[in-house]
């Protein structure tokens, strides 16, 4: 019994970092149909930034973070400026392999700048446990990111529904030339996609090595990409909610599902493809989605 | 549109921020610098005294080899080709090496060079400071007590831990690179890629660091040569150290890495007669580009063992602590030795360190030698001119990653590189073996114990450890707690199978 | 009211096309303010490139002037902010947005507050945008999702609306009475409008004056009555 | 195609356009010749007092890249299915083939004949849910199933076969026989005025030395075979058909051809030659790793498709090469004017890669194949014999007689 209480809250922590990832992906897909496979990395950058602001520049640690988000938010602008728009969204090889390229060379430069030897990260979170029973406990970090992912997908649906930038991106999302047709300037639309992104995957990042468990260095997300991709993709790409849904539920599927299944614990990466792979076999647009993928 | 208003004064911000963040962390670089040139000058001063006349000698010991040279196998040196037996069942057979081997390829210039392959990218890349480390070692010996008057030189090439890059970049290196020998390979797949090629071309494989034991095999593979306590070893310390504390059937709950290093523990746990007494209940690998270990530490708390084996490194060593922190099990934790390095891992985690250590329950250790770090050391002599040498010749300390490991394993090849030397014959690749292989000399890093190797007799060579716990001193700061003696295995490792 | 002489829209020698495909070989046409002027022409003639072209879809050469405003190589986003709306083939609407929405959107460029009470107008005159008012606007039948592109269009406040091919598979009466609203919406309003239509008697009967396209150039002009009674026209291209 | 007048214009067809290829041919083989026993030393190119190294053992590993690449080009260049998981399917090979010589004592190329249908099924498999799983969702699974497989490879159950976490290393290598006199040409070679000293010390071959050139001169042949049959392959009526299917999924069905078919098919065909390819790295490098076959791998190889050009087959020549030299040459430079030597490390490799890869997409958003081309038209141009045959003068047309032309400029 305390095991599984322990274990479902590994899965909500763990689920809660892809959730955000997993948005973070599915606002740049809800605008140009695109995985932006440097997402990890970019949040990566952006938790580095955090550590930078907050143990070097000495800032308070939500301060922070929210600069933080604010500074890889205008990286992401600026990148989706300079790397993106000149081509033509709907054509999107050269758009994937930009972003693998940005995966190698961010990737790289993290390491270059910060080494490879993990770091320790402010905790964002009081520490301690919520409730003890026996060696189950909830602590406040599973309590705090279970918090932080309801505030973000909140704020992320009061923007996209009530605001102006938001119809317009809405708007751009459903239909590019109708867009344009009423005035909207999809260029910058699209960027301010980019931009939240990336702030919601620094976010991400944060809360995730804020565990008093996790450490930050630049392999971090190479693995959590795989993992984001894959809830983001469970709840259908387009799908804020569904992403939600499906990190939530990668999270739970390795926390719970393969031990109980006596799954050797080594596979949870490949139970999670597994998943992902059977659902979308009989849901090929994942559980929430609507778009129908079609071209790359 | 409104973004267009906000872009403006975001931009300008943030452009602010980031130089701030920039200098945030290049500053204290640029202050390191400054002082280190500064030391550097001073040193060089006081380097320059000893230096040369340390200079004066190796050149008449030179001369006196280079003579020996010139007669060739007729001044009673080893002989330098057909198949000499140059330790206890151990011969190299020099007729089959290559038709242009040259025993003095890479030593017959002004320098020496040595060559490695170890990953600088990647999810191991932090394994990458041991050889910045070593090249730092090298500069120092360069200036202070050149081995025979000659320059060490390191090649270190990236191999990203990948097999295939490691092979090319040794065949590349052998072919063109003018190596004398290869020191400080690291990983199992990585060495056992090689091994047929650096065997082959009858190229010194010194001290490659991978726990598998197959390394003492002089009879087999007489030009390759292991360095660490191997995990196998390391492993029974931990147990026969169980069975005395917890009696036979204690309970024991294993983390694994999911690779070559945390196999061996688990195979060792699993198989070894000297773990025979001990009851693994749980294990659980865990993907080493893996993001962390909740999963399965959870699955290893619920066992309530008596025992937990850490069978992990690199940042999995902090992970397992902070978990183990948060939690009210508090078994006997054995960590893997490659986790000994508490500036890198347990620094991040002092707070957790500290739980533990104050319900003394701060993870074991097998530690071989001294940790430079470690606040017990601060005044030992050795460890305070390991931290100079940081210093002053890559401006990094102990805290800033395995460095120190990198002079230590340094000083080892310069050890042997030493007594080559000063063989009959002079240096060359037959003498580099043959003192290697009777090696038998100490270093003041070590907590104990010597280092010796007897050809198939003693082919192991770091053989001792002591158990060691990770204490918070009253002073707050991270150290080792000695538990129980230093046990020596030397000479009794014999040699692989 | 009706057409005063002020020129709302002037076009001279524009040229347009898709990439190498060029389409239009120089067209000069205008339209009076307040005017409902038809522009006919076979399939491929060049109909629909022309308001692309105007609205800024696509790239053009030639000289285009807006209310005596030269227009430029100016890009979709700001032709709209010119005071241009069109209606493109196929309902100009947003599928995934609820039918609120698109109205909304189609004041994107507008700052004043008087939006909701043009949208109220909106739903007055179509009450079945109000009650489906928070449905997708694909969930709409065909008429209905033609009028809300109108709708979303005339949002903007327009001063010159651009219609292609409004009557594009619709029923023939829902067809009639679009175009009734079309002519009510430019005596109340007083918006230009430049219609492209296939359906040459419907559009003609609430034009002021009809340019005919062939290939991609002005092959004959004239008031909407003279355009109706030429035997040639006729028989060319009204099918009748 | 490419501006300014060419020197010469040659007619498809007509005997100038025979001769042409011909010559191109021979420009191949010479390259291969020379390759073979120049790199028999380790070459060396200086660059800012770097030197980057050029082995024979490298380029045979950049020829097992060529042909996974090549694999890539018919399902993702060809067909339109971008799979991001080419990797799995490398390593499956790498990992059959040395299990059957190290353990079996089989042939290496024997060897192929396990390998190649074992890969072309599980291609098979995960063609399948290409049939449902479209665009994007489907590179996500793929990049997933790429993940995956180190840690399929350590499972105990698999571990007497695959040599778990040390790795499955294999000492059986591929012994010239003896009457081919390659210790002689390049005696022959030492002894070419000039050139003579680009061709080893003059001490001809040590023993590893032929086995490194012939094992070369036999994985170029598999290669050329294996390229071959793909340029057979897309000319043919089904590779007409994964075009169809490339460029418009449902026009093509309604043309009457099968999806389905189609799309599993050629992700068969490409999984087999990725373990042809994993069979060529094993057999060079004498050992199947897992650290080697990460997901990186399979992205190294999208980006070499996108390097070398999409939809080409010498583009997979090219894009080989590439990720076989720029990570490693670029993590051995030690000095660049102008930089810092800390940003020159191990990561630098991937740095220098992920840039070169997006100014790559800008400048010529083609692959090199491109850039290539438009030089080679500036000399030739070949102009199809009128009348066209439909469908006849085509990308995959065009390339049958630019491999060996573009192999001979790179």
């Amino acid at each position: 019994m305390e095991l599984l209480i322990n274990r479902v809250f590994d899965g909500l922590s763990n689920g809660a970092t892809y959730a955000l990832l997993a948005m973070a992906l599915v606002m740049i897909f809800k605008a140009t149909t695109l995985i932006n496979f440097a997402q990890g990395e970019f949040a990566m950058f952006g938790g580095f930034i955090v550590m930078v602001l907050v143990l070097e520049q000495g800032l308070p640690v939500w301060i922070g973070v929210i600069v933080g988000m604010i500074l890889s938010a205008v990286l992401a602008a600026v990148i989706e400026r300079t790397l993106i728009r000149p081509f033509d969204p709907a054509d999107h090889l050269p758009l994937v392999i930009i972003t693998l390229g940005l995966f190698l060379a961010i990737n790289a430069i993290a390491g270059i700048v910060w080494r490879f030897d993990p770091r320790a990260f402010p905790e964002m979170f009081p520490s301690g446990n919520v409730f003890t029973y026996g060696n189950a406990s909830l602590s406040w970090y599973t309590v705090g990111t279970m918090v932080t992912i309801a505030v973000v997908a909140g704020g992320l649906t009061l923007l996209l529904n009530k605001t102006k930038i938001g119809l317009a991106f809405r708007a751009v999302s459903s239909n590019l030339e109708s867009s344009e047709l009423v005035g909207i300037r999809v260029g910058p639309t699209l960027q301010f996609g980019w931009a939240i992104a990336a702030a919601v995957g620094t976010l991400g990042v944060a809360v995730f090595v804020a565990s008093p468990v996790r450490q930050l260095e630049p392999q971090v997300m190479v693995t959590g990409l795989i993992f984001a991709v894959s809830a983001a993709a469970l709840g259908g790409l387009d799908s804020l909610g569904g992403a939600i849904a499906g990190g939530l539920a990668i999270g739970l599927v390795q926390s719970i599902v393969v031990p109980y299944l006596g799954v050797p614990s080594e596979l949870s990466l490949f139970a999670a493809v597994a998943v992902l792979m059977l659902v979308l076999l009989f849901k090929p647009a994942g559980l929430f989605g609507t778009a129908a993928v079609e071209r790359v | 549109m409104r973004l267009g208003k906000l872009k403006g004064w975001l931009v300008l911000f943030s452009a602010l921020a980031l130089f701030a963040t920039a200098c945030g962390s290049s500053a204290t670089e640029v202050v390191g610098n400054a002082t280190d040139a500064a030391e550097d000058a001073v040193d060089a001063g006081v380097d320059a005294v000893d230096g040369d006349d340390d200079a004066m000698d190796d050149d008449d010991a030179m001369d006196g080899d280079d003579d020996a040279m010139e007669e060739g196998d007729h001044s009673g040196g080893l002989a330098l080709e057909g198949s000499v037996e140059i330790a206890t069942g151990t011969t190299l057979n020099l007729a089959e090496c290559p038709d242009d081997w040259d025993p003095l390829q890479g030593v017959d210039g002004d320098e020496i060079r040595i060559g490695q392959s170890l990953p600088q990218s990647g999810a191991l890349a932090s394994f990458g400071a041991i050889g910045e480390g070593m090249e730092m070692y090298f500069d120092f010996i360069n200036d202070t007590d050149p081995i025979a008057g000659k320059d060490l030189v390191l090649v270190a090439r990236d191999d990203g831990y990948e097999a295939g890059r490691a092979v090319a970049n040794v065949e590349e290196m052998i072919d063109s690179d003018d190596i004398f020998a290869f020191a400080h390979v690291i990983g199992t797949p990585i060495n056992l890629a090689i091994r047929p090629i650096t065997d082959e071309a009858c190229v010194p494989q010194l001290f490659n660091s991978s726990g598998f034991p197959f390394w003492g095999d002089p009879a087999n593979f007489p030009w390759t040569v292991g360095n660490i306590l191997n995990y196998v070893t390391e492993t029974e310390i931990w147990c026969s150290s169980v069975i005395e504390d917890f009696g036979e059937g204690a309970t024991v709950a294993a983390l694994i890495m999911n690779n070559d290093f945390g196999k061996t523990y688990q195979n060792t746990l699993n198989s070894s007669p000297a773990c025979a007494g001990v009851d693994v209940v749980s294990e659980q690998l865990h993907d080493p580009a893996g993001a962390d270990v909740t999963n399965e530490m959870t699955t290893l708390i619920a066992t309530d063992a008596d025992v937990l084996v850490a069978g992990t490194t690199s940042k999995f060593c902090s992970q397992t602590t902070a978990v183990m922190a948060g939690v009210e099990w508090r078994p006997r934790i054995y960590m893997s030795y490659t986790c000994n390095n508490l500036s890198s891992f347990f620094s991040p985690v002092i707070d957790a360190a500290a739980t533990l250590s104050a319900d003394d329950a701060g993870p074991w250790m097998a530690n071989s030698n001294k940790i430079c770090g470690d606040d017990a050391y601060a005044s030992d002599p050795k460890i305070i001119e390991v931290e100079r040498i940081l210093n002053d010749y890559g401006s990094v300390t102990c805290a800033d990653g395995s460095y120190s490991t990198g002079v230590l394993y340094g000083e080892f090849l310069v050890d042997v590189l030493r007594s080559a030397s000063e063989m009959e014959g002079g240096l060359n690749r037959v003498n580099l073996m043959a003192a290697t292989w009777n090696a038998d000399t100490s270093n003041d890093t070590l907590l104990g114990g010597t280092l010796k190797l007897d050809g198939t007799d003693d082919a192991y060579w770091t053989e001792g450890a002591q158990l060691q716990a990770v204490i918070v001193d009253d002073a707050g700061n991270l150290t080792f707690e000695p538990k129980g003696d230093f046990v020596d295995f030397e000479g009794q490792g014999g040699s692989f199978g | 009211m009706n057409a005063t002489d002020n020129v709302m829209l002037d076009v001279k020698g524009l040229r347009g096309g898709y990439g190498a495909i060029q389409v239009l070989h120089g067209l000069d046409f205008h339209v009076m303010e307040g005017e409902i002027v038809v522009i006919l022409g076979a399939n491929g003639a060049g109909k629909t490139t022309t308001l692309r072209a105007i609205s800024g879809m696509i790239e053009r050469t030639g000289a285009i002037t807006v209310a005596g405003e030269a227009v430029g190589s100016a890009k979709a986003p700001d032709i709209v902010r010119k005071g241009v709306a069109h209606v493109p083939q196929g309902r100009g609407t947003l599928p995934e947005l609820s039918v609120e929405d698109n109205l909304r959107v189609g004041a994107f460029i507008r700052k004043d507050d008087e939006v909701d009470s043009d949208m109220d107008q909106w739903f007055e005159a179509y009450p079945v945008l109000r009650e489906r008012k928070n449905q997708r606007a694909g969930s709409l039948s065909g008429g209905e999702q033609q009028m809300l592109a109108v709708a979303r269009a005339l949002m903007s406040r327009p001063r010159l609306l651009l219609l292609d091919e409004p009557s594009l598979g619709l029923a023939p009466i829902i067809v009639s009475d679009l175009f009734e609203r079309f002519a009510e919406i430019n005596k109340e309003t007083g918006t230009t409008m430049l219609v492209v239509e296939q359906n040459a008697q419907l559009a003609l009967g609430i034009a002021a004056r009809g340019y005919v396209l062939e290939s991609g150039e002005i092959f004959t002009e004239g008031p909407a009555d003279e355009l109706i009674d030429d035997d040639a026209i006729r028989k060319a291209y009204l099918g009748i | 195609m490419a501006a300014g007048t060419p020197m010469f214009t040659i007619e498809k067809g007509s005997a100038q356009y025979r001769a042409y290829r011909i010559l191109g041919f021979a420009l191949l083989a010479l390259l291969i010749f020379i390759v073979a026993f120049a790199f028999n030393d380790t070459g060396s190119i200086t660059l800012f007092d770097n030197d980057y190294k050029l082995s024979i053992t490298r380029v045979t590993k950049a020829i097992s890249f060529m042909v996974a690449i090549l694999g890539l080009q018919v399902v993702a260049g060809f067909t339109g299915q971008l799979s991001l998981g080419q990797g799995f399917f490398f390593g499956t090979g790498a990992y059959l083939s040395a299990w059957l010589v190290a353990d079996h004592g089989w042939n290496w190329f024997a060897t192929l004949a396990v390998v190649v249908p074992v890969c072309f099924l599980l291609g098979l498999l995960f063609g399948v849910p290409a049939l449902r799983i479209k665009g994007l969702y489907l590179a996500l699974v793929t990049l997933g199933l790429a993940a995956i497989f180190p840690s399929l490879i350590l499972l105990d159950i698999l571990e007497p076969y695959t040599g778990g976490a040390a790795g499955k290393q294999v000492d059986s290598d591929l012994k010239p026989p003896g009457w081919l006199p390659l210790d002689g040409t390049v005696d022959l070679l030492n002894k070419l005025p000039v050139f003579g000293q680009y061709f080893g010390e003059g001490s001809g071959l040590s023993s590893k030395q032929e086995q490194r050139v012939w094992t070369f001169f036999l994985m170029v042949v598999l290669a050329l075979v294996c390229f071959k049959m793909v340029n057979n392959l897309v000319k043919s009526r089904p590779g007409r058909a994964m075009r169809a299917v490339r460029d418009n999924e449902t026009s093509a069905a309604v043309n009457g051809i099968s999806l389905s078919y189609h799309k599993t098919m050629s992700f068969g065909v490409a999984s087999a030659l990725g373990g042809v390819g994993g069979m060529v790295y094993v057999a060079e490098l004498g050992i199947a790793s897992q650290g080697d076959f990460t997901q990186l791998l399979s992205i190294l190889f999208i980006v070499g498709l996108v390097v070398g050009g999409v939809g080409t087959l010498s583009g997979a020549v090219i894009g080989g090469l590439v990720i076989a030299f720029i990570p490693d040459w670029a993590s051995s430079t030690r000095g660049f004017p102008g930089l810092p030597e800390r940003w020159l490390q191990g990561p630098t490799g991937g740095l220098i890669l992920g840039i070169g890869l997006i100014v790559l997409t800008f400048v010529l958003p083609g692959g090199v194949i491109v850039g290539i081309r438009k030089i080679r038209d500036r000399i030739v141009r070949i102009i199809p014999r009128p009348p066209v045959i439909p469908g006849q003068h085509d990308l995959s047309d065009a390339d049958a007689f630019n491999s060996p032309a573009t192999a001979a400029t790179v």
